[in-house]
């Protein structure tokens, strides 16, 4: 982003203040900001178990966190939990590196051609715009009831909003940054790799973030189009026969592995942007 | 001898949504090998848009720039060396990487391309700096690196917008003798943009003065300091220097102010 | 011998498949020969895509798919039947039994799946034979498995649903008012089945035969051995009450909705075809809707028959 | 976006220079890209219909466009077309506004708590990657069956992208322009008001773009979960009885309302940041 | 007379990743009431860094300012009026509109802002560009926008980071010859940053001269040109202009070079 060029005597330092809380240092704060987040979990959970024990709501529409705990621990007993994480995780990341690095690599290579860029525009926003849920049995025609068709799915998914943000990134380039690039000779694909690709990272790398629940949706959508295993389907047989603890369960699994992701999109990041975070 | 580049009428209007501002209008100059020549004029006159015009970077409306005696083709021209106005370094390479930059587009492969940097960090007390990112660089310094970034291509025609405008007075003089000496010896071209006269008449062979509203050259000054030096302490001590500095003050002395400043220099 | 594949998508995992799973979980399908691969789609169009698309050699869902494919001019044909009875039930909070009074839903607010599921359509059959018009009960529309939802936040007086719903919200101190399958112009009917392409019954009669023995087998085994059956449903449903499970199967075997024989029955498709009509999704008087055109008794009856 | 603060000389010539197709007006160029557009479209439907008629392709499966203008035609005739639009968009607009809207404004005063930012930043996360699907129980319970539910589940739909995407633009804004503020004396209200809050307009609009997609995809899920009206409602209607051209019609129906959402939305951007298309 | 603004042993280091880079040790020094101070020193001694600190953007590593005799509480002062090193308009606001900023945030009506900062159009040579956006302006016009905005306050110290570099000379001139009469007039008190000594001579009472690695001051001069005039051309034609040119020449002419340029100059 070209913001960064900007930036000077102060700014690093500037940074740090607004982020620090009473000049704490960064290793005790990021232990304290976990703290504060488990204990805010936990009183939560407290607060839901006890409401759940004293009947204040039903645990039959609201399950309990005891109940969730229960069937996860059956289902790690049975080795079902690990299954379905196993497959759901793996057509998440197969469908996000589909959709969303190859979402982001089309988005940016639309700086290439405005005109294309302006052509496609609204058909990509109608595309973006399907249900899948909508078109589940021309995607089970397509793609079968395999691991594939889920793929397909989180790839769909995951695309639009990486174009379209990648896209949005390329835009914001800086026009000067470009003429410099052009002063020195440079081609449009030494211009698109040294100046557009870096630059827009800061919009690629937002983009993706938002995919990782848009993936992990689509995988749980996938899997409530067709599925035998999963977390998806887990939750899909629960949904089907009410069973408000098993639907919750699984959700609570989902956030798990969103949390993971997240956490590990977080460290890609510092790697990709050194220079953010110097 | 045909000239190294040459400007014939020139013309340019900015057009944003409805309005269309002149901004140069019907320039014609021209600079030779081994020649430096100056641009002066007050601030918006279109000093950096005829820069633009002339390193391709944006088409004149009218005229058109010929570099040794071929028509520019609107594309930047290999031998010309730009440093433009901003700094404008790339936030996420650090300083040797941004000072490599235009090498790296050229296909000098990295080793060599780092080799050939090294010394001028040196010059430019860069040195120590060159993994650090611009964010933590003071405003003179990026400036130094920008101007770096120019250098290490070796470019036969400089095009030089303030470039030494961030710079503290001695680095100043240093760097701009060195640059004097470089042009004499490898008998380059400088085009050269400042607000300093007195950077102007030590180190110009010509100097051109501007007007503003349209841009339009009003003079052509030659300096012949009568000194050999290519040190510029020597050649601001010379004796001409008084009258070459009064000359170009005279001419654009009052065309810069607001009305109710114009009273006769 | 190695075993032959079969690939069955069932719509959902649902209680009202029970002689599947028996099938699988009794051995039944192993030792018939084959090699049964079960998915789940998430509702019958799904399901029904899984077979056309070539992804799934069966489906088990609600037969009118067939019907419908051919009013289309696609392909399908009714193997063996898996439900046999109208097996939904109303629930309501007010226990007063309405099964012979179904003037008192006059203004109550009834939740049913959406439009032209099959809830839906039993209700309002329900109503307009009775002749009451449109607006007599107000109708309210929720996603297939949350019929319950809306009953117990008290937004609704009435829902229908099916096992296992019903012993769950029973549970919830809901009672069952009305039973469709204890109304004898509902009964026998075509609830669910398995479907398959002509094209693949025809290739593949062998596979077709030994999945259609396993489930016959199954279903008169729910009837002979209910208690091994409901371990079996226990076993399917870990996360829901074991005594609940119970419950829904007794009922179901009350309601006759496990077939005693997988054969589809004229008057079970009669049946459903009329309220796939009333529902105006199919015509029942087209070729295409016919008992002969839609049905297929041969491997049904050869596995009633080994089986005697 | 503190970019434009930079730019100069060029920036307006490059940027005009960069989109114009061999220098035609901005006029005739919208004219040209209109025109290709509806080419395109011409061309990908006559397509799909000859293949229908020549039996290239299963019209039961596929449908065919002349049998989707059918329905449509049908569906206008009674007046129920009209009836679903008005019911969807309803939905739509409502919830985007609560959920875009809403999230935008959440996601910029984040700035002002970096710790509070930090603290739910995971839990954000966790909650976007809830299929709303598998908690439809719980919003009927909560919200009904009426429109409440479906604006609902819109403005949850809507939320987490427009939440992170502003705030994403609020972490972008150039540290230098809050200090010039502060060297003014400016409160904190003062500089979130004048400097973070359009400075992070790039990155708002583009959360809100993104959001129109999934605001219209809200929409056709809530109308799944409940519903007696709507396009979803219309769709789900077409996919129980296996009306694929039911399906697609509604579907296409869908997509035209973005295509209008979107012009709207680009309207009230060039309204927003007047300075970008000066 | 208690100082109008004083620095006690300021330090300050910069803390990134894991390295710690001292800039500033230990400064001492002071502006009194209608006093013109300027720090002059090579680039990248830290000469923004203190501005910020005074500025209270900055909270120094060690030491502290005192404002008037109050300990400054690391909160921007309000008597304080700051000229960046980056001009830093607001590229969503037009030129009028950036302007007047500190006036809108002073929460001074928009009609009454708009008609003070109207005259400095005038004199800023900016007229009728009032609601152009920055992007369409030339780097001298935005750095006089942003020294406009800073002016408009009228604050009783200003803080000046090189404010008049992008500027032509005649407008720096006329600009520089107001200031310096404003400040006789209203009293006030300036501190500035220039590279240039020139400017540093003719507009000073006071001149603290730095050198780098850590910054620290190492020489203080009085400059007495003995003239009253405010006038910037007369101040530099006075006598005793030579004598401090050459006086602060010395001090810093050395320092700031690579090693290999370093002769006596
Ligand atoms: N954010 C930062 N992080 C790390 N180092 C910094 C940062 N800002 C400035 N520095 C370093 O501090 C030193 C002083 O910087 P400063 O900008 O104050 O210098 P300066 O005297 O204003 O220079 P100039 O005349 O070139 O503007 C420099 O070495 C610079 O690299
Ligand atoms: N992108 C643009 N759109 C519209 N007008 C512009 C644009 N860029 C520059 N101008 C105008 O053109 C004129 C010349 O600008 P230019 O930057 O060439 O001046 P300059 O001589 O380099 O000034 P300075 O000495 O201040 O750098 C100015 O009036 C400026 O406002
Ligand atoms: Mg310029
Ligand atoms: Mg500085």
């Amino acid at each position: 982003m070209s913001a960064q060029s900007q930036t000077s005597q102060g700014d690093v330092e500037a940074r740090r203040t607004s982020s620090s809380l009473a000049g704490m240092s960064p290793a005790r704060e990021t232990l304290l900001v976990w703290g504060l987040q488990a204990v805010i979990l936990a009183a939560c959970l407290i607060l839901w178990e006890v409401a759940a024990r004293q009947g204040w709501i039903s645990t039959f529409l609201f399950a309990s966190p005891s109940r969730i705990f229960d069937v996860l621990t059956r289902q790690f007993a049975s080795g079902q939990l690990f299954n379905d994480v196993k497959v759901t995780t793996m057509e998440t990341v197969l469908g996000f590196i589909v959709g969303g690095v190859g979402g982001s690599i089309i988005g940016l290579a639309l700086w290439y051609s405005p005109l294309v860029a302006r052509l496609t525009r609204p058909f990509i926003a109608a595309v973006g715009s399907i249900p899948v849920l909508a078109v589940a049995p021309l995607i089970i025609i397509w793609f079968g009831t395999d691991i594939t068709s889920k793929v397909v799915i989180v790839a769909f998914s995951c695309v639009v909003v990486s174009l379209m943000s990648s896209y949005s990134g390329a835009q914001q380039v800086d026009q000067d940054e470009i003429n410099l690039m052009r002063s020195f000779g440079a081609t449009r694909n030494q211009i698109f790799l040294k100046v557009v690709v870096p630059s827009s990272m800061t919009w690629v790398i937002s983009g993706l973030k938002l995919n990782i629940g848009f993936a992990l949706i689509g995988a749980i959508v996938g899997e409530y189009i067709s599925s035998e295993s999963g977390v998806g389907h887990s939750i899909l047989v629960g949904s089907a026969n009410f069973a408000i603890d098993t639907v919750l369960a699984g959700l609570l699994v989902v956030m798990i592995l969103v949390t993971c992701f997240n956490a590990i999109v977080r460290v890609l990041e510092r790697w990709i942007l050194p220079w953010k975070y110097a | 001898m045909q000239a190294k580049l040459e400007a014939r009428n020139i013309s340019h209007s900015y057009t944003s949504n409805r309005n269309v501002a002149e901004v140069l209008r019907d320039l014609n100059f021209h600079a030779d090998e081994n020649e430096f020549i100056s641009f002066v004029g007050p601030s918006g006159c279109g000093k950096s848009t005829l820069f633009n015009i002339i390193a391709g970077l944006l088409t004149p409306t009218g005229g058109e720039v010929r570099i040794q005696g071929e028509t520019s083709t609107g594309k930047p021209h290999p031998s010309l060396g730009y440093v433009l106005q901003k700094d404008l370094l790339l936030p996420w390479r650090t300083i040797m990487d941004n000072v490599i930059l235009g090498l790296e587009v050229r296909g000098v492969d990295r080793k060599t391309a780092v080799e050939r940097a090294r010394p001028l960090f040196e010059d430019y007390n860069l040195k120590g700096r060159e993994n650090d990112y611009p964010s933590a660089l003071s405003g003179g310094m990026r400036q130094r690196a920008a101007l770096m970034r120019t250098l290490v291509m070796d470019p036969e025609i400089l095009l030089m917008d303030e470039a030494y405008k961030a710079l503290d007075y001695p680095l100043k003089i240093a760097l701009e003798s060195e640059l004097l000496e470089t042009v004499r010896r490898l008998r380059k071209t400088v085009i050269f943009v400042t607000h300093d006269i007195e950077e102007a008449v030590t180190l110009s062979d010509r100097v051109y003065v501007m007007k503003a509203r349209p841009g339009q050259i009003i003079k052509e000054i030659k300096v012949d300091l009568g000194v050999e030096s290519t040190d510029v302490q020597d050649r601001r001590m010379a004796p001409a220097f008084n009258h070459y500095y009064q000359l170009i003050w005279k001419s654009i002395a009052q065309q810069s102010l607001p009305a109710k400043n114009r009273k006769v220099a | 011998e190695a075993a032959k594949t079969v690939r069955i998508n069932q719509a959902f995992q649902s209680l009202l498949y029970l002689p599947l799973y028996v099938a699988r979980d009794k051995g039944f399908f192993e030792e018939a020969g084959v090699d049964v691969k079960i998915t789940t789609g998430g509702g019958a169009a799904q399901s029904w895509s899984a077979v056309l698309g070539g992804s799934a050699d069966f489906s088990i869902h609600d037969p009118v798919f067939i019907p419908i494919s051919k009013a289309k001019g696609g392909p399908g044909v009714v193997v063996a039947a898996i439900q046999d009875a109208p097996a939904v039930w109303v629930v309501g909070k007010d226990s007063t039994d309405l099964q012979d009074n179904v003037a008192l839903f006059k203004d109550k607010i009834v939740t049913t799946m959406p439009e032209p599921d099959s809830t839906w359509a039993f209700f309002s059959y329900l109503m307009q034979s009775n002749n009451f018009d449109k607006d007599y009960a107000k109708i309210n529309q929720v996603g297939v498995g949350n019929e319950m939802a809306p009953l117990l936040a008290g937004r609704s007086d009435y829902a229908l649903g099916t096992e296992p719903q019903i012993s769950q919200v029973e549970t919830e101190g809901m009672s069952v008012v009305y039973s469709f399958s204890a109304d004898p112009d509902w009964y026998p009917f075509a609830f669910s089945a398995l479907l398959s392409t002509e094209a693949y019954v025809k290739d593949h009669a062998d596979e077709t035969q030994r999945v259609v023995n396993a489930l016959q087998r199954a279903s008169e085994y729910i009837y002979t051995n209910t208690d091994d059956a409901v371990k079996v449903a226990q076993d399917a449903f870990p996360d829901l009450d074991k005594a609940v499970v119970e419950k829904a199967v007794q009922r179901e075997l009350a309601a006759k909705a496990y077939p005693k024989e997988v054969t589809v029955s004229e008057k079970s498709w009669e049946n459903a075809m009329r309220i796939a009509d009333f529902v105006g999704i199919i015509d029942k008087d087209a070729d295409t809707s016919s008992y002969a055109g839609n049905v297929n008794t041969e491997f049904a009856k050869n596995a009633v028959g080994q089986a005697d």
